[in-house]
C-alpha cells in the first residue's frame, strides 16, 4: 500500500549498520470476491506491522497479469517477495527468473511447480475438500443428499472439488446431487441455489468450495423456507460464518479454516529474513516448507478463529 | 426473440415440468435477471443513441457502496430503518445519476468516444468502491427493513406456495416493468425517444434537423446511471450487503448481449425495449437450464454458445 | 443492342414496374422520363444487377441475360451511374473509381497507375479535384462527377445515367454531354434519366416515357418537345410551369446579411430579403453558396458578418437558434443532412417542427393529419408513410425534405436545390407552394444550379463566384447569359 | 496517440529515471504486451470490416491447450522437444485460423451478428478449453525448447545488462512487430485492404463495385484467428504451462480498448495500424507506472481511469 511508495520513504536509507532497508513486493490475486480481497486487507495489516521495510502490493487479474507484475517489480530492484500465485504452473518460470536474479521468496498456498521458493507457506486445497466432506460423512452417519457448490474452474476449485468427491464416492450413504458453479460469487450462488432447490425436493446438506456461496446460498434457502432441513459447510473462516458457527447457527454447524491471513505469516517471515541482514544465518534454521494445516471450526474453538475487524 | 424464448421454454417444461410448471419458477427467473434486465433496457436506449455505457457495473458497485455507507450511517446515529433504507435508495440513485450525467457530459462536452470515457469509468468506478471498503464487504446493519428491498414486495392474492409462503413480487421485478414501461414509453411515444433515434441514426441530419444532439445524449446516460443505482441497490438488499469488488460486475456486458440479442443494432438509430427484455429472460432462462440440467460445469459455456446461436436461427427463422 | 420485354418489379409497398417493354440501340442515347416513383431507377437497377425481375425478360443482342449481382453486369458490358450516390468517403477518388478492380504490381497496388488512369477519366468531366483527394471531403456536385468517372472506368458498352444532372450546375452539365456525345462516337449505347426535359431534347435520340411503371410511349426527340413529354409524364394538361410571380414587395427586410464570411468557401457576403421577396442565389458549383447558407443559418462558423432579423441583430450558433427567429434551411444533401433514411416518411416530415405535435407526448392524430397533408400538398408517392424512407424514389425523397422544413412555419426559408431529381408536375406543384408563401409573406432565398428555374421564380437573383457577390440580376436583366457571365467570369460581349 | 505516449513516457522518466532509462525498460515493456498488441492489431482489421471479435481471449485459451497436449503427446511418444515444439505451434496458428473461418462463416454465411456470434465462441472456446484440462491447468513437459518460445529470441549483440546478460528480442515481441508491418500492408498496400475499408465503410458501394464483401470478411476473422493462435502459444511458453481458465481472459477486451483508444472507430470502415500499436503500449505503460508507483491498488483503477482520459485530451490537443 501507501506503504510502498519508495519516493516518500527515501528508499534506501539505512537502518542498521548492516546496511539498508529492505524492499519487499507482495504479489496476489486481485480481490474479485471475498476470499482474494481479505488477502489484501491482510496483506495491508501485516505491512504496517513491518515499517523497517518498503513495501509494494500488486495485485493480478490473472496468471498473464501477475507475471507481468513480477518483472516489472523486479526490474525496479527489490531484495524479496511474496508471492501468492494466481495459478500455480503459469507463474513457476517468471518466479523461476526473479530467483535467477537472487531474490528472496516466499511462496504462499499455491505451490510452483518447481522447488524454486525459499520458503513454500503451503495452503493445502485437497485437505480443504477432504475434511469438510470428511465432516458431512460424520455428522450425516453417512448417508444423505449432498449439493454441491463449485467455484470457477480453477487448480484451487479443481482439487477442494476431487478431493470431496473422493470422500462422498467412498461412502455409499452420500448421495451428490449436483455440482454447479457458484463462481466464488454470493450473488451467483444465491441465484444457482434457488434453481437447485426447485429441482431437488430433498437436500439435506450444501458443501460449498468457500464460505462466500455458502452465504449466497443461506439466502436462497430462507426465501424457499428450508432452513430447517438443510445445512451447509463452505470454508475460508469468513467471520460471518465463523460467528454463525460460534452462535451455534443450525445451518452452520462448522466450517474449515483458510485463512486469508496466510498472506500476513508469509509477509512476517520475509520481513524477518530479510531486516537486519542476517539472512544466511535464518536460512540455517528457517525450514523450507511450512504446511498450513487445514482444521475444523466447530462451535467449541470457533472463538480463537474469529476476527471481527477483518474484512473477511 | 419471442418466439426462440417461447420455443426454449416449452421444450424445458417438457424436458422438466417439475421445475417449470411450479408457479414460482417465473417469477424467480424475472426476479433472478431483474437487475441485469432494468440495466438492458436503459442500456437499450444509450445504445439507440449511437453510445455505449461499460461504466454501469462498476457503478452500481460504488452507488451501492455509497448507499449502503448512509444507512449504517443512519442507523449509527439512531435514525429509523425504515428512514436510513429510504435514504440509501435516495443516496444510490441520485449518485447513479450523477454519475451518469459525468459520462454524458465527458462524452459530449469533452468530445471524447463513449467507449473511452466509460471504459475509463469502469476502471475508476469500481476503484473508488473497493477503496470505500478495502475491496471488501460492506455490511448493512439493517437486517430486517433495507432486506426487504431485495426480497420484499407485492403478495400475490389467495395464491399459496408449498410450506404455506405467499408468491411475492418483489421490488426489482416491479422496479424492472416500470423500467421497461417507462423506456419504451419515451421511446416509442415521445419526443426525446424520436430525437433519441434522430441522433443514433444520422447525427449531423439531426443537427440539421435543430435537434440538441448532446442534451439528447446526456440524458440517455443519466437515465441509464439513475436506473442502475435503483437496481444496484434491489441487489444490496438481496444480499443484505454489498461486496465492492463484485456487485455489478460484468453487468454492463450482460446487459449489451441481451440489448443485441434483442435484436438491437449496436451501430444505433434502431431498437427496441421489449425485445431487450425478452433478451435478458432468454439469457436467464438459458443459465437456469444449464444449472439445472445436471451438465458438468466445464462443459456449460459450450452449450450455452451454441443455445444462443440456436435461438437467434430460431427466430430468423420466424421473424422474415 | 438490349431489348426489354413485360418486365415486371414488386415492392413490399408498391408494383413499381409493370410489364415495361424497352429497346436500346448501338451507340444510341435513349432517354427515360417519368414522375418521380414511375419506376425508372428501377428498371435500371434490374439492367445493372442490382434487383432482380419478378417477371419479364432482357436480352442482350439477341440472347436472354438475368445479371444476379452488378459484376455479371458489368462483365456482359452493363455499368451504371446511380441516382443515390455509392461512394466509400474514407476512400480518395482514385481508390473509388477503380474498387474491386485496383491495378496491382505484384502483391501490392499500383498507386502510380491508379492515379494516372483516374486523372484520365476526370479529365474527360472536367473535375476541378485531382484523383488523391479523400472523396468525404467533397460536396454532392463533386461525388456526382466521381461517380460518373467511375462508371466511364468500367469501359461499359451501355451506360446507365440515372439523373447524373441532377446535382450539376450548367457548366459540368455541358462537359457531360460532350462527353456523351464522344461515347455515341465510340458507338457506346446510353439510357439517360433525366427529370430536365430540356437535357432530352439536346442529348437523346429517342426518349420513353413511363408512368406507375407502365410504358406509354417512345417517341423520337424530333416528335416530341417538353411540354409533350410533361404531359405524356403526368398524363394530364399542364397549365404554364411557372407560378405568376407575387407582387414586387416593399417594406423593411425580413433577413439582412452582412459581410459574413467563411474560411476558404464565402467572403464578404451580404444582401437583404424582403418580406414575400424570392430571391435566389446563383454560381457555379463549388461556389460557396451552400457555405454561405450553412453559415447563416449556424451550421458552420462564420468568421465575419452579422444577421439581422426584422432590422433586429442575432446571434444564431446552432440551427436552433435559427429556427427560433423563424429561419429555416433546406439542405442540398437530402441523403447525407436532410433526412434521416432509417426513419419512416412520416416521422422525417414532423422531425424539425416536432415540438407541434409531441409536447412531451406524441399526438398521434395530430401528427397523421399534418403528414398526410404536405403527402397531399407535395404529392409524395409513398405508398406507406410508416415505411423507411429508404424506400422512396429520390424525386419523393426530396420532396419530403422540403415538406419537413416548410411544416416549422418559418419567415424566412432558405432552400438548396429544392427541386433537386423532382418531376415537373411535382416542381409546379413546389413552385406554386413557394409563391403562395410569399404572397402571404414569407422571405425566401433560393439556391439552384437550374437557371431557368431561379429566372422563372424568383424577384431577382443574386450571383456568386467563389464565395464572393459579383452581381445582382433582376426583371428582364435575369437571363442565361448574364447570370452565366457572372457566375463564370467571361467577358461580358453578350449584354 | 504517439505524443500522449511519449508525453507520459517522457514524464515517467523524470519521475522514475532509475526504471525508465534502464535499457531492459522498453523490450521489457513490449513483451509484456506483444501477445495482446497481436490481437489488437488484426482486431483493428476486423474493426475496419465492420465487425468485432469477442471470441479472441477464449480462442487463445483454447488454441493454446491443443497446442501444449499436441507438444506432451509427441514428447510422451519419443518425439524431440524441437519437433514437438513447432507441432505445438503450427497446431495452435491452425487450429485458430479454423476457429477465425468458423466465426467468418457464421457470420456472413449464417447472417448472424458478429457480436453474437462471437459472444458464443467466447463461452464455447472458453468451455471447451477447460473440458481438456478438466478445470486444471495443462503443463508442459519440455522445460527448455517449448519455454524458449515466450523467453527465446534474437540477442542484441554488443550490449551486456547487468549480470551480464545480453538483451533478447523475444520472439513474440517479433511476432508483435511482424503483425504490425503485415497487417499494416494489407491495409494501406494491398486491394484487400481497399475492399476491407469499402465493407466497413459502405457495404452497398463495397457490394455495387462487385466486391466479394462474404469474403473479405472471413479473411478478417481467420486473420485474426491464426495470429491469435500465435499469440496464444507465446503466452503458455513464457508460462511453460497454460491455465485453460486464464489464458487469453479479457484479452479480447484490453485489445477492443487498445484499438479504440488508437483512434479506430467502432462504426467500422475507418482505423490504422500504428495508433493501435501506441494505444496497447499506452496502456500497457499506464499499467507500468501503476505498479512501480506503489500505490494503493485500490486506488489504481482510478488514477488508470483518469490518466486514459488524459491521454485522449493531450492527443486532441495536438492532432487537431
Ligand atoms: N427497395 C425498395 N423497396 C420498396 N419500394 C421501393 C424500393 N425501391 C423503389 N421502391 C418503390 O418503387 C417505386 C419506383 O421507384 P423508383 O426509384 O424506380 O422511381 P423513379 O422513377 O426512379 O423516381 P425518381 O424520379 O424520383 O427517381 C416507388 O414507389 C418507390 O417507392
Ligand atoms: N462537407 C464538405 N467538406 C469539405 N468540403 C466541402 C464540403 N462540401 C462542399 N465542400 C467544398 O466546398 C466548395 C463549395 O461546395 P458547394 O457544392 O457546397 O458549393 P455550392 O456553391 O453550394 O455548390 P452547389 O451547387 O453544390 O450548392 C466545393 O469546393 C466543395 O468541394
Ligand atoms: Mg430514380
Ligand atoms: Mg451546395
Amino acid at each position: 500500500g501507501q506503504k510502498g511508495d519508495p519516493v516518500s520513504l527515501g528508499q534506501g536509507q539505512p537502518v542498521n549498520a548492516q546496511g539498508k532497508k529492505p524492499k519487499i513486493a507482495i504479489s496476489i490475486p486481485a480481490a474479485d470476491h471475498g476470499w482474494t480481497a481479505g488477502i489484501g486487507w491482510w496483506a495491508e495489516q501485516a505491512t504496517k506491522l513491518h515499517p523497517e521495510c518498503d513495501w509494494v502490493i500488486e495485485t493480478a487479474q490473472n496468471s498473464g497479469e501477475q507475471i507481468n507484475d513480477l518483472e516489472t517489480l523486479a526490474s525496479q530492484g527489490i531484495d524479496g517477495i511474496v508471492i501468492l500465485a494466481t495459478e500455480s504452473a503459469p507463474v513457476t518460470p517468471a518466479a523461476k527468473e526473479l530467483k535467477e536474479k537472487g531474490i528472496f521468496i516466499v511462496n504462499v498456498d499455491r505451490g510452483f511447480t518447481e522447488d524454486i521458493a525459499d520458503i513454500f507457506l503451503e495452503g493445502d486445497n485437497s485437505a480443504f475438500g477432504r475434511k469438510s466432506a470428511e465432516y458431512i460423512v460424520q455428522k450425516t452417519g453417512g448417508k444423505g443428499k449432498v449439493l454441491i457448490l463449485r467455484g470457477i474452474p480453477s487448480t484451487v476449485d479443481t482439487d477442494r472439488y476431487e478431493a470431496a468427491m473422493a470422500v462422498f464416492k467412498g461412502t455409499p450413504g452420500i448421495q451428490v446431487l449436483d455440482a454447479p458453479a457458484g463462481e466464488w460469487n454470493r450473488e451467483k450462488a444465491l441465484n444457482v441455489t434457488q434453481a437447485m432447490l426447485a429441482k431437488h425436493k430433498q437436500i439435506d446438506v450444501i458443501w460449498a468450495a468457500d464460505d462466500d456461496m455458502a452465504l449466497g446460498a443461506e439466502t436462497a434457502i430462507k426465501e424457499a423456507g428450508r432452513e430447517n432441513q438443510i445445512w451447509m459447510i463452505g470454508g475460508g473462516g469468513m467471520k460471518d460464518v465463523v460467528k454463525r458457527v460460534m452462535d451455534g447457527d443450525k445451518m452452520f454447524p462448522a466450517d474449515i479454516t483458510y485463512p486469508p491471513s496466510m498472506i500476513a505469516t508469509g509477509i512476517h517471515l520475509a520481513a524477518s529474513s530479510l531486516r537486519d541482514g542476517k539472512l544466511a544465518e535464518i536460512k540455517k534454521f528457517m525450514p523450507k516448507r511450512i504446511k498450513m494445516d487445514v482444521e475444523l471450526i466447530t462451535p467449541a474453538n470457533a472463538k480463537d478463529y474469529y476476527f471481527p475487524d477483518s474484512i473477511y | 426473440m419471442l418466439i426462440a424464448f417461447i420455443v426454449l421454454m416449452i421444450g424445458y417444461a417438457i424436458w422438466r415440468p417439475d421445475i417449470v410448471l411450479n408457479p414460482e419458477f417465473l417469477p424467480r427467473l424475472v426476479n433472478q435477471n431483474a437487475a441485469v434486465g432494468i440495466v438492458a433496457i436503459f442500456m437499450t436506449l444509450v445504445i439507440i443513441g449511437g453510445g455505449i455505457d461499460l461504466s454501469v457495473g462498476s457503478m452500481m458497485g460504488l452507488t451501492a457502496s455509497l448507499g449502503l455507507l448512509a444507512l449504517n450511517k443512519l442507523i449509527g446515529d439512531g435514525t429509523s430503518q425504515s428512514v436510513a433504507t429510504l435514504a440509501a435508495v435516495v443516496v444510490s440513485v441520485a449518485v447513479g445519476a450523477f454519475l451518469g450525467a459525468v459520462n454524458g457530459i465527458a462524452i459530449t462536452w469533452g468530445k471524447i468516444a463513449p467507449f473511452i470515457v466509460t471504459l475509463a469509468g469502469m476502471a475508476a468506478y469500481r476503484s473508488i468502491a473497493t477503496v470505500l471498503a478495502a475491496g471488501g464487504e460492506i455490511r448493512s446493519s439493517s437486517s430486517e427493513v433495507f432486506a426487504e428491498l431485495g426480497r420484499g414486495g407485492l403478495t400475490v392474492p389467495f395464491l399459496v406456495l408449498e410450506r404455506d409462503r405467499a408468491l411475492i413480487i418483489t421490488w426489482p421485478v416491479i422496479v424492472f416493468f416500470l423500467s421497461a414501461l417507462v423506456a419504451g414509453f419515451l421511446l416509442n411515444w415521445t419526443r426525446y425517444g424520436r430525437h433519441l433515434i434522430a441522433v443514433g441514426a444520422n447525427e449531423k441530419a439531426a443537427i440539421y434537423s435543430a435537434i440538441n444532439t448532446s442534451k439528447v445524449k446526456v440524458y440517455s446516460y443519466v437515465l441509464m446511471g439513475l436506473f442502475a443505482g435503483a437496481a444496484a441497490i434491489g441487489l444490496a438488499g438481496r444480499m443484505n450487503s454489498v461486496s465492492t469488488s463484485q456487485l455489478g460486475l460484468y453487468y454492463e456486458l450482460d446487459a449489451i448481449a441481451a440489448v443485441v440479442i434483442g435484436g438491437t443494432s449496436m451501430s444505433g438509430g434502431r431498437g427496441r425495449i421489449w425485445t431487450t427484455v425478452i433478451g435478458v429472460l432468454l439469457l436467464g432462462l438459458i443459465t437456469n437450464m444449464l444449472v439445472t440440467s445436471g451438465l458438468s460445469v466445464y462443459w456449460q459455456g459450450a452449450v450455452k454458445g451454441v443455445i444462443i446461436l440456436l435461438a437467434v436461427l430460431i427466430q430468423r427463422g420466424h421473424s422474415d | 443492342m438490349l431489348e426489354v420485354k413485360g418486365l415486371v418489379k414488386e415492392f413490399p409497398s408498391v408494383r413499381a414496374l409493370d410489364g415495361v417493354d424497352l429497346d436500346l440501340r448501338a451507340g444510341e442515347v435513349h432517354g427515360v422520363v417519368g414522375e418521380n416513383g414511375a419506376g425508372k431507377s428501377t428498371l435500371m437497377k434490374i439492367l445493372a444487377g442490382i434487383y432482380q425481375a419478378d417477371a419479364g425478360e432482357v436480352l442482350l443482342e439477341g440472347k436472354a441475360v438475368r445479371f444476379r449481382n452488378t459484376g455479371e453486369a458489368i462483365a456482359s458490358g452493363v455499368a451504371m451511374i446511380h441516382q443515390e450516390l455509392n461512394l466509400v468517403d474514407e476512400l480518395s477518388v482514385a481508390e473509388n473509381i477503380f474498387l474491386g478492380r485496383e491495378p496491382r504490381k505484384g502483391p501490392a497496388l499500383d498507386r502510380q497507375k491508379m492515379s494516372v488512369d483516374a486523372q484520365a477519366f476526370l479529365n474527360e468531366v472536367h473535375s476541378p479535384f485531382g484523383p488523391d483527394v479523400k472523396v468525404g471531403s467533397l460536396s454532392v456536385a463533386g461525388k456526382q462527377l466521381v461517380e460518373i468517372a467511375k462508371a466511364l472506368s468500367y469501359e461499359a458498352r451501355i451506360l446507365i445515367m440515372d439523373e447524373p444532372t441532377a446535382v450539376l450546375s450548367d457548366r459540368e452539365t455541358s462537359a457531360l454531354f460532350d462527353l456523351i456525345a464522344r461515347l455515341k462516337k465510340r458507338n457506346v449505347s446510353i439510357l439517360y434519366i433525366s427529370h430536365l426535359l430540356r437535357e432530352m431534347m439536346i442529348v437523346c435520340d429517342r426518349v420513353t416515357v413511363l408512368r406507375d411503371g407502365r410504358l406509354i410511349t417512345t417517341l423520337a426527340v424530333e416528335d416530341t418537345s417538353p411540354a409533350l413529354l410533361a404531359n405524356l409524364m403526368v398524363g394530364r394538361e399542364l397549365e404554364d410551369y411557372y407560378p405568376a410571380k407575387p407582387p414586387f414587395p416593399s417594406g423593411s427586410p425580413a433577413l439582412s446579411v452582412k459581410g459574413i464570411a467563411v474560411p476558404r468557401h464565402v467572403h464578404e457576403l451580404s444582401f437583404d430579403l424582403l418580406p414575400g421577396e424570392i430571391v435566389g442565389l446563383a454560381g457555379l458549383v463549388g461556389s460557396g453558396r451552400t457555405e454561405a447558407a450553412e453559415a447563416i443559418v449556424g451550421l458552420r462558423a462564420k468568421s465575419a458578418g452579422t444577421v439581422e432579423r426584422d432590422g433586429m441583430p442575432i446571434k444564431i450558433r446552432t440551427a436552433r437558434d435559427a429556427m427560433r427567429h423563424g429561419i429555416a434551411y433546406v439542405s442540398e444533401d437530402r441523403k447525407a443532412y436532410g433526412l434521416i433514411m432509417q426513419m419512416s416518411t412520416a416521422q422525417n416530415v414532423t422531425l424539425a417542427n416536432l415540438k407541434a405535435y409531441a409536447n412531451p407526448v406524441v399526438n398521434g392524430a395530430k401528427e397523421r393529419a399534418a403528414i398526410k397533408g404536405w403527402i397531399d400538398d407535395l404529392g409524395v408517392k409513398a405508398g406507406n408513410p410508416n415505411a423507411q424512407i429508404l424506400f422512396l424514389s429520390g424525386g419523393n425523397q426530396q420532396k419530403v425534405s422540403v415538406a419537413k422544413w416548410l411544416d416549422t412555419k418559418p419567415k424566412v426559408l432558405i432552400l438548396d436545390e429544392p427541386t433537386r431529381g423532382v418531376d415537373v408536375g411535382a416542381k409546379r406543384e413546389i413552385y406554386n407552394l413557394i409563391a403562395k408563401l410569399a404572397a402571404e409573406g414569407l422571405a425566401c432565398l433560393v439556391i439552384s444550379s437550374e437557371m431557368q428555374e431561379l429566372i422563372g421564380l424568383c424577384h431577382r437573383v443574386l450571383v456568386v463566384r467563389e464565395g464572393r457577390l459579383m452581381g445582382e440580376l433582376a426583371g428582364d436583366d435575369m437571363t442565361e447569359q448574364n447570370i452565366m457571365a457572372l457566375a463564370a467570369a467571361v467577358q461580358q460581349e453578350a449584354a
